[in-house]
């Protein structure tokens, strides 16, 4: 894979042009080509760009460790009045990590979505934007400066938001797209306030330059700490975290696929990657690192409660991908970098994982996501079951599987911190117990228990249909214009290139730990460790041999307490007595998880409902009564006004005319008296 | 005898004209009173003519005289058209122009 | 000493009115080949345009009135190179856009006016003389009143009346403000000679007395114009009614015309006042953009929902001229008009071509165009992302200078500002979401862009995409010129203290 | 006799008066010429005369440009601003030659007698403009008053216009009687009639209440020439009554004539009180600018809008008269010349669509203009907006030089004074544009229009005929068929569309290159040697 | 002496001026006016005004006055109630003004530093005011006035006579239509052939 000719700066750009071409390419040639080929193109696009990404890791670990930090600027975009916005790339271990998941795992999606979204109409559509969202993603984490991080960052907020909304004729969708998309303005908004905050003392949007800068704040000096804290507001937004995560359960509108890759393997972990790539800022600033890492473990707890109780597949999965991020930005808020970029890794795996089987479910289910009606898949679906339960094992963190190595280092090095830092890490153990529990409530309620009629059905090799296709949000009747769900949808267990596409992650989801065994293998730290050559942490910060063995048996023995207590309550017994009485007993609870926690209406009144109250209130009140009442009414009126008296004064009679003339005689003489007096 | 008292006459002459046209209805009076203030200024101007001894007053009396019978022949033709036209002779009937 | 900027000006109006005598219908033909020559033009002098200097270029300086030492100047620098671009560009789609559909009645008397129209405007813009500008200023409202007052939608005497009325009563103000600059500083500051040469009268330093009214009277002609919050009481009769095409040139260009003013004649003539007026302008452009973004997501009439998000805009551009001393704010708010411009032109052809196709233009009886019309709908969708600032468009580089000097100079204003930022985002997209996507409307009857539309369309969005890609031309002409004019307050300061000192 | 040897004769430049006598000579031979029968010379032959007349009196003015000479032992001066205003009048009086042409007016009064009245009137003006002397200052006032009661009143058999020309008569002579005692005083105050020795006596009684009253009175009875506020009552009523040629010409060369005597008269004579009157007169102005526009809102007899119209004009030059400078002079002078064409413009129109229409001078009659009359509606809409002071029209240039003149000498509120006034002013110039562009054809005039018409429409309003026409007229088959006729013949009066057209072109012109005119008025303003 | 004088001419003046606007009958008001110009010609006397005096009685009180009383008994000069148009306090509201006005005007007269008016008057050189004085200044000083004023007589002839020629046709409301007017050449379709112009006034043209 390595040829000399080609250097390090060639291999970056190329990583973003094969996607940019790939979706310039299906676009332009959207009504010429068959729509099948789109599939295909698009696939090779992001199969290329992910060769290049390997050419580039080769390409860097040529150069020494020192020298791993390489900038290539492609031309001037805004560079004027000391404002210096470049289009320039900074290829270094991070961004070269994070271009080969990104690339990778897209790859796998796209051949998974090659044939699950074949009957959609919108084939050639869906692989555009998907396209886009790769080359977004991949620009976002190889940009070189802030401007160009903005750029990345909001592109794939707005990717996001076309597939989120791709089947538009849906209201639910288009609602939710909307509110993806703005939520994630409100954190470019964010991001670009602590650029200023940062670009007032660094006087350079470059990265390099910019943390070089780093070192001349003062700890925790304000406007570090302000800046720090709204990169924070971007980091989370894009993320998912509290208090902006509501647009994320929401954001399973989407096609399955663009829920694996978007809003589980990739977009979502851009906040961590932010975080990384802002330690010398955030170390500087730790007061705002401290906020990251609580509302991160926040949201781990948060969003593992309401996956609880949720009963829509998807959102179980939304919700704990919220869940997992929240131990990542935990972790780097906490300085675990590498821990938190590992189990970036290894959760881009595994999720994606969860939800490719789940879309097969889903599939398989005619459309139909909810988890109250589904039952029994396991003989209908082996293989499907197969990666669902590694997927389940993984994101639990059941040894050997991937997700117990990152997650478990995590919360040591977080314990590892010392003082208020191990209570995170304990309820970062807390949370590590839910997940096992959601997680298998999930499976086993898809999976065990007497197969529903869908089920049986494929059992018989013929595949369910829905006599007409509804919204599994609302119920409403769907337009079956646009497509998908279409009725002719047969994907289920069928097509060999999502097994491979899942076969291969579910492999991914069962060794990837072993790059990163606590105490053993160092592969993706010591990768990392020129990004992080300055941090204070990154060496200095390592758990004793004692506390790690103890995180990883409690977090092993947590999780398989989580799925034995699942098997308890959805397996052994069948008519689910003992989950009924628990929710019995704590029926306020579970209403008060069942409503998310109220975040969705706490903003809806905090926000969204004043600004449309001043909205109708200007369009209905203000502008009437002060715009034309005041400011164009009044000068008219008085005009008006004038006109009518003079004409009134215009009587017609001569002898007023007369009488007026002397009026005007006396008072001018009356003027010139006084004057002259 | 000083000039002053021949010029209040003047001035009461004047306002009495003025007045005149004010209350009189009948376009004939009106120019009567029109005289009337026309005559006024004449008497100022002899008088001032008397104050300062150059007799430029009392050739600006002589012309007013003359403009005088003009305006009152302009006037009466008007009047005698009017009448001829079978309008009314009261100033307050014509005013289909106003507004 | 050239000619160029004379035929870069006259020519539409020129041909437009030899058009208005050829038989019926060839008139916007000849005003096609007009503006056409202007943008060839203007396209040249981009190239031609010598960099790195603020000075003037291509000056063309003629005695004209001496009487009233009015003079025929006319020159080109960073701030109106990309402007004359931006009208002539605009004008050519309008142009090119009623010779494909030419208006049912009077053809060449609507062309003629276009062509006066564009003649105004691009004389506006490249007046160097104070009473030129203004001339050419008043001069822009007369051709639209024609072009609403007889080509208008309903109601439309009533709307036009209102618009030139309540315009030209600023305008006329800034008459009086003009001559008193020039008589004043003839007083005591260009050495007793009356001269109305901007160049000279910046240089002459008028007393802050005169200062002052005149400042309000120049401020209230443009913030009118704009329209600024809370001036824009003709705005919304007027864009209900006025037809699109002239809609599309009235909202990209005119407005920017009054922006524009701010940057060539208060800030260098009338430093201190602009100094002391600061923050009420700011005020008023804050409001501006916070009552413009809800309006606009309030409003379901497509052509209002754009009006008030350019009044929304316009109020970033003010913000970023009114953050003084701060190049970067001058820098963004000279790109945002261009950028500004180059996006609303589009979207309200596109109001045009959806209004074909739902028969309305109410948001609410539209939806669903995008499935037939997927060309319609992703140029839309292109044009809108721009427009809501989108890093990656050149909008959010001006969005992102203008704040960022903002930031530098009045922090607050600069954050408050922000939620207009995240409020764009929501009115565009909703707009968008209603009139593409969503259920199919009641009366709608979708079908794709025509050849005949494209060539209007396809153009000016490939031309926001290429600024897009590659806003530092615009910056590195604006640049030079910009520093100087950022620099008039601040040297003025400097005066001042100097003279305080003593 | 004993007297006859020391009687000497003034010496009498008499190249200096030529105009007047040509004007002289031109009332004898219209009068005579009158007198015969044949219909061309009573219909053509007369106006012609009349043309060469004041044709001969503007070459001889052109002829004496520049001798600023005082004639006739110091009554009158004939220098470049009695000259410039000389123009003025005569352009006025040709196109108010070329409006009667056809006009009622002149065959109600016998063409010699009209034309001949005209005549006088343009000679009581030149007198009044060029007066330097207490005494020639009345008599020119007079001189021009007394004919032109008379022309208001020639179309005799409209009520209307007897109803003007007896208004005019009473309160113009209220007004010239108010003159005359002002006059009076300002004599016995100063004790001369010649402007020179009053300027020397001035300073010695600048704040003697005789002479501020005697001010107080002067200024009535100009400001009533020049329709300013409060002392403008009588301009709507007259304008509206009288012909609308004469009104026209009154419009102008009235206006043209008062400001020629106002700035003579304050700014030479009694200069030296200008602390006392000017801000009286700034305050009139502002008044004046005001009423004239609010009052004008709304109207919709054309020639009573541009009446008020006329009146807020007089508001912006007295700004100029105000200052006291010789470019407060000279802008009068530039804005009178520009009034002249943009007013003339307007009235043309007027006439034209009063002999087409049944509707008089309505706004009605204007409705569909643009789209069928584009002669005619041109010159409307350039005369509106050049009034309004739209730019590249003169008026705008106009209202410029008035700001300047105003700023210049510290009166900057008078400039923004003026400015507000024209904002308002929009709102009834652009009523009469929309008229003429944006409304369709009044359904009347169609129906005249349409041959055979003689079925439709109510008596009144429905026949083209002065004053809104008369049932009779209607019962009158061949003078319907007439009317069908003539309206359905477009131009049949080319030297009204001429005269509006080429007025219009002028304004446009002189919005664009005004420098000729501006000389003109420099000149003019030069002749003021007291003033810098 | 001289005071009794004026004392009897200024009260006949004043006299006369109040009979003027108060009286009724018009033929009254005009002999009013005659008494009014009679005792103004006496004050002219006491003014050294001879030549103005005795223009005043002749052409004033005699011909112009004489002219009045011709259009009175033509008009019939019918009874005239006093009375304001519209609202009746316009006769107070005048009175006031006239008043008003007598009060400045007589403030400005009294009030004036002009010594000149307070005394007799300046000396007078013999033949000031005669005929011979008047005719003099007329033929110099003033020539241009003096011409003037004769044209202003032939313009007031011209007008009086083009106002009050007797016309047939304004008796009934008929008006003049623009199609008789622009019907050039042929004059039929006016009724009244020559209605209206000179040659009417001319009376019948002579065989």
């Amino acid at each position: 894979m390595r040829s000399a000719g080609v250097s390090l700066e060639t291999y970056g750009w190329l990583v973003l042009a094969f996607p940019l071409a790939g979706t310039v390419l299906i676009a332009l040639s959207s009504q010429l080509l068959p729509s099948k080929l789109h599939g295909y193109v698009g696939t090779l696009a992001i199969a290329l760009s992910f060769l290049s990404a390997i050419g580039a890791l080769f390409a860097l670990l040529d150069l020494g460790p020192e020298e791993r930090q390489v900038v290539s600027v492609g031309w001037d975009y805004a560079n004027t009045v000391g404002v210096d916005a470049q289009l320039s790339l900074l290829l270094d271990p991070l961004s070269v990590f994070m271009s080969l998941v990104v690339s990778g795992v897209s790859t796998l999606i796209h051949l998974y979505a090659v044939s699950y979204m074949a009957s959609d109409r919108g084939y050639t559509r869906f692989f555009a934007y998907l396209n886009f969202f790769v080359f977004s993603m991949l620009l976002l984490v190889l940009a070189g400066n802030f401007f160009l991080l903005i750029v990345g960052w909001a592109f794939v907020g707005a990717a996001s938001y076309l597939l989120i909304s791709f089947w538009y004729r849906r209201t639910t969708a288009t609602a939710a797209g909307i509110k993806a998309f703005v939520i994630n303005v409100v954190g470019d908004v964010g991001l670009v306030l602590g650029t200023y905050f940062i670009f007032k003392h660094t006087g350079t949007l470059d990265f390099v330059a910019a943390f070089e800068g780093a070192g001349e704040f003062a700890r925790n000096d304000g406007d570090l700490v302000a800046g720090c804290l709204l990169l924070l507001v971007g980091a989370f937004a894009k993320s998912a975290q509290i208090p902006f995560h509501t647009w994320l359960p929401d954001a399973m509108e989407g096609p399955t696929p663009v829920s694996a890759l978007i809003h589980a393997a990739t977009m979502v972990t851009a906040g961590v990657y932010l975080i990384a790539r802002m330690h010398p800022f955030f170390e500087q600033a730790p007061a705002a690192a401290d906020v990251g890492a609580i509302l991160g473990c926040a949201t781990l707890l948060v969003a593992a409660t309401i996956a609880l109780v949720v009963t829509d597949l998807k959102r179980v999965i939304a919700y704990s991908t919220m869940s997992q991020i929240g131990y990542m930005i935990m972790g780097v808020c906490s300085a675990a970098y590498s821990a938190g970029l590992f189990h970036l890794m290894t959760h881009a795996f595994f999720k994606a994982l969860l939800f490719m089987a789940a879309g097969s479910v889903i599939a398989a289910m005619a459309g139909d996501q909810n988890l109250d009606r589904m039952s029994g898949f396991r003989k209908a679906m082996p293989f499907t079951f197969a990666c669902m339960a590694i997927g389940g094992l993984a994101l639990a963190g059941v040894p050997p599987f991937a997700g117990f190595f990152s997650k478990d280092e995590i919360i040591s090095l977080v314990i590892a911190r010392g003082d208020w830092h191990v209570v995170l890490g304990v309820l970062g153990f807390a949370g590590s117990f839910l997940t096992a529990v959601y997680t298998w409530r999930m499976i086993f309620r898809a999976f065990y228990g007497p197969p529903v009629e869908p089920a049986l059905e494929l059992e018989g090799g013929h595949l369910h249909h829905a006599p007409e296709h509804t919204n599994p949000a609302t119920g409403e009747v769907e337009d079956t214009d646009v497509g998908f769900p279409g009725a002719d949808h047969h994907v289920a267990e069928r097509e060999w290139s999502m097994k491979v596409a899942m076969g291969l992650l579910a492999l991914g989801a069962t060794v990837a730990g072993f790059l990163q065994v606590p105490q053993v293998t160092h592969v993706l730290h010591d990768f990392l460790e020129p990004t992080f050559a300055e941090s204070r942490f990154y060496e200095a910060l390592e758990p004793s041999g004692a506390l790690t063995l103890t995180s990883l048996a409690v977090g092993a023995l947590l999780a398989l307490g989580g799925i034995a207590l699942a098997y308890a309550l959805w397996v052994t017994d069948e008519e689910r007595r003992r989950v009924t009485a628990l929710r019995g007993r704590l029926s306020g609870l579970h209403g008060f998880l069942a409503r998310k926690w109220y975040f969705d209406d706490l903003i809806d009144t905090v926000v969204v409902r004043p600004f449309a109250m001043f909205g109708r209130f200007a369009r209905d009140v203000f502008e009437r009564v002060v715009i034309n009442g005041v400011f164009v009414g009044g000068p008219s009126g008085a005009v008006r006004a004038g006109s009518a008296a003079v004409r009134a004064a215009q009587s017609g009679f001569v002898r007023y005319y007369a009488a007026l003339l002397l009026v005007g005689v006396t008072a001018l003489g009356l003027y010139f008296l006084i004057a002259a007096s | 005898m000083s000039v002053e008292w021949y010029l209040v006459v003047s001035a009461l002459v004047f306002s009495i004209g003025a007045g005149g046209i004010l209350v009189r209805r009948n376009p004939l009076v009106i120019l009567l009173c029109l005289e009337l203030m026309l005559n006024a200024g004449n008497l100022a101007l002899v008088a001032f003519a008397r104050a300062h001894g150059n007799q430029d007053g009392q050739i600006f009396a002589l012309i007013v005289m003359v403009v005088a019978a003009c305006e009152v022949a302009i006037g009466l033709g008007l009047i005698v058209a009017i009448y001829r036209r079978k309008l009314p002779i009261d100033v307050d009937e014509l005013r289909e122009l106003q507004g | 000493m050239t000619i160029h900027l004379s035929f870069l000006l006259f020519f539409p109006v020129v041909l437009a009115t030899l058009g208005a005598f050829m038989p019926r219908g060839l008139a916007p033909v000849g005003l096609l080949a007009g503006s056409l020559v202007s943008l060839v033009y203007a396209v040249l002098l981009l190239f031609d345009f010598e960099t790195g200097t603020g000075g003037l270029q291509y000056v063309t300086d003629d005695a004209w009135i001496e009487e009233l030492g009015v003079r025929y100047m006319l020159g080109i620098d960073g701030l109106n190179l990309w402007l004359v671009g931006l009208t002539t560009l605009l004008f050519a789609a309008s142009a090119l856009w009623i010779t494909l559909r030419p208006p049912p009645d009077r053809p060449n008397l609507y062309a003629f006016h276009l062509g006066l129209a564009e003649t105004a405007v691009l004389g506006a813009f490249l007046a160097q003389d104070l009473i030129l500008f203004v001339l050419f200023f008043d001069l822009m409202l007369v051709p639209f009143y024609f072009l609403i007052g007889q080509w208008g939608g309903p109601d439309r005497v009533a709307a036009t009346f209102k618009l030139v009325v309540y315009t030209l009563a600023g305008s006329l103000l800034m008459l009086a403000a003009a001559v008193a600059t020039g008589v004043t500083a003839a007083a005591d500051g260009t050495g007793g000679d009356l001269t109305f040469s901007i160049a000279r009268l910046s240089e002459a330093q008028l007393d802050t007395g005169p200062q002052r009214w005149i400042f309000v009277a120049f401020a209230l002609a443009f913030l009118i114009k704009m329209p600024a919050f809370p001036f824009h009481g003709w705005m919304p009769d007027g864009y209900r009614t006025m037809p699109l095409p002239v809609l599309a040139v009235f909202s990209g260009v005119l407005s920017k015309v009054a922006a524009y003013g701010f940057l060539r004649v208060v800030l260098p003539i009338l430093p201190d006042a602009s100094e002391d007026f600061q923050l009420v302008i700011l005020l008023l452009a804050l409001a501006s953009v916070l009552y413009g973004s809800a309006q606009a997501f309030t409003q379901t009439n497509t052509r209002l929902i754009l009006g008030y998000s350019s009044v929304a805009q316009l109020g970033f551009i003010v913000l970023g001229i009114f953050a003084l001393g701060e190049a970067a704010g001058a820098q963004g708010a000279l790109l945002q008009m261009v950028n500004h411009g180059l996006v609303v032109a589009p979207l309200f052809f596109i109001v045009a071509l959806l209004q074909e196709r739902t028969g309305s233009e109410d948001i609410r009886d539209m939806g669903g165009v995008a499935f037939r019309a997927p060309v319609l709908s992703t140029l839309f969708l292109i044009v809108a992302l721009a427009t809501l600032a989108m890093p990656g468009s050149a909008n959010f580089a001006g969005e992102f200078l203008i704040l960022l000097g903002l930031f530098n100079s009045e922090l607050v204003i600069a954050i408050i500002a922000f939620t207009g930022v995240a409020m764009a985002s929501v009115y565009m997209l909703r707009a968008f979401i209603r009139a593409v996507h969503n259920r199919v409307g009641a009366g709608v009857k979708s079908f794709d862009l025509s050849v005949r539309d494209g060539a209007v369309l396809v153009p000016l969005v490939l031309a926001i995409v290429a600024f897009a890609v590659y806003p530092q031309q615009a910056l590195r002409h604006s640049e030079a010129t910009v520093e100087q004019v950022v620099a008039a307050p601040a040297g003025a300061d400097a005066v001042a203290q100097n003279g305080a000192a003593p | 006799m004993i007297f006859a040897a020391d009687v000497s004769g003034p010496t009498i430049d008499w190249m200096a008066i030529s105009p007047l006598i040509a004007l002289l000579g031109g009332v004898c031979v219209v009068l005579m010429t009158g007198l015969m029968r044949a219909p061309f010379v009573r219909h053509t032959l007369v106006a012609l005369l009349t043309l060469v007349a004041l044709g001969v009196a503007g070459g001889l003015v052109i002829a004496t440009w520049g001798d600023n000479v005082s004639v006739i032992s110091g009554a009158l001066a004939m220098d470049d601003l009695t000259l410039a205003l000389t123009l003025i009048f005569l352009a006025a009086a040709a196109s108010c030659v070329l409006l009667s042409w056809r006009a009622v007016a002149p065959r109600e009064a016998g063409h010699g007698e009209y034309y001949a009245l005209l005549l006088t009137v343009v000679l009581g003006m030149v007198v009044l403009a060029g007066a330097t002397n207490l005494v020639s200052v009345f008599v020119g006032y007079e001189l021009l008053s007394i004919p032109l009661y008379v022309l208001c009143a020639t179309e005799m058999r409209r009520a209307t216009s007897l109803e003007s020309g007896l208004k005019y008569l009473i309160v113009g002579s209220v007004g010239s009687a108010t003159l005359l005692y002002g006059l009076a005083f300002v004599y016995g105050a100063t004790g001369a009639t010649d402007f020179g020795a009053i300027a020397e006596g001035v300073d010695a009684v600048r704040t003697d209440v005789l002479l501020l009253t005697g001010l107080a009175l002067v200024i009535a009875g100009l400001a009533f020439k020049a329709s300013v506020a409060p002392f403008h009552q009588w301009t709507p009523d007259v304008y509206e009554g009288a012909p609308t040629a004469i009104t026209a010409f009154m419009a102008v060369a009235t206006k043209a004539a008062a400001f020629g005597v106002l700035v003579r008269f304050f700014d030479v004579a009694v200069i030296g009180a200008s602390g006392s009157w000017a801000p009286a007169l700034a305050a009139l102005a502002v008044v004046t600018i005001l009423v004239g526009n609010v009052g004008a809102i709304g109207q919709s007899s054309l020639k009573r809008l541009l009446a008020y119209s006329s009146v807020a004009q007089a508001g912006y030059m007295l700004a100029g008269v105000v200052v006291t400078t010789q470019l407060g002079a000279r802008a009068v002078v530039f804005y009178l010349a520009v009034y002249l064409f943009m007013n003339v413009a307007a009235f043309a129109v007027i006439v034209a669509r009063e002999r087409e229409t049944g509707l008089g001078d309505d706004i009605s009659s204007l409705y569909g203009l643009g789209a069928d009359r584009p002669l005619l509606a041109w010159p409307m809409t350039i005369a509106m907006l050049s009034l309004a002071g739209f730019p590249a029209t003169a008026g705008f240039f106009g209202k410029v030089y008035l700001i300047d003149a105003a700023v210049a000498n510290a009166y900057a509120w008078l400039g923004v004074a003026i400015v507000i006034g024209s904002a308002i002013s929009l709102a009834y110039y652009l009523r009469v544009v929309a008229a003429v562009w944006m409304r369709a054809p009044d359904e009347r005039v169609v129906a005249v229009g349409a041959a055979g018409a003689a079925a439709v429409g109510p008596g009144a309003g429905a026949r083209p005929a002065i004053a809104g026409g008369s049932v009779e007229a209607s019962e009158d088959p061949d003078a319907v068929a007439a009317e069908a006729r003539l309206s359905g013949r477009r131009l049949q009066q080319p030297e009204v569309v001429g005269l509006a057209v080429v007025c219009a072109a002028a304004s446009l012109f002189l919005g664009i290159y005004p420098s000729p005119l501006l000389d003109l008025a420099r000149d003019a303003g030069a002749a003021l040697t007291n003033l810098f | 002496m001289a005071e009794v004088f004026f004392f009897l001419a200024s009260i006949g003046a004043l006299a006369g001026a109040i009979g003027t606007v108060t009286l009724r009958n018009p033929f009254y008001t005009v002999l009013a006016l005659v008494c009014h110009l009679l005792s103004l010609a006496a004050l002219f006397l006491l003014l050294r005004a001879e030549f103005l005096a005795a223009a005043q009685v002749i052409v004033y009180a005699g011909a112009v006055m004489v002219l009045y009383l011709f259009v009175v008994a033509y008009v019939g000069g019918g009874e005239d109630p006093i009375r304001a148009a519209g609202s009746p306090g316009l006769r107070w509201a005048s009175a006031l003004f006239a008043g008003a006005l007598f009060v400045e005007l007589a403030i400005a007269v009294l009030g004036t530093g002009l010594s000149a008016l307070g005394e007799e008057g300046a000396g007078f050189f013999p033949g000031f005011g005669t005929p011979a004085e008047i005719g003099r200044l007329l033929l110099t000083e003033f020539l241009l006035a003096f011409e003037i004023a004769s044209v202003l007589l032939l313009v007031a002839a011209v007008g009086a006579v083009v106002l009050a020629r007797r016309r047939t046709g304004l008796e009934d409301a008929r008006e003049i239509s623009v199609a008789d007017l622009l019907r050039a050449g042929d004059r039929s379709g006016l009724p009244g052939g020559e209605a209206g112009t000179m040659l009417e006034a001319e009376g019948p043209p002579n065989r």
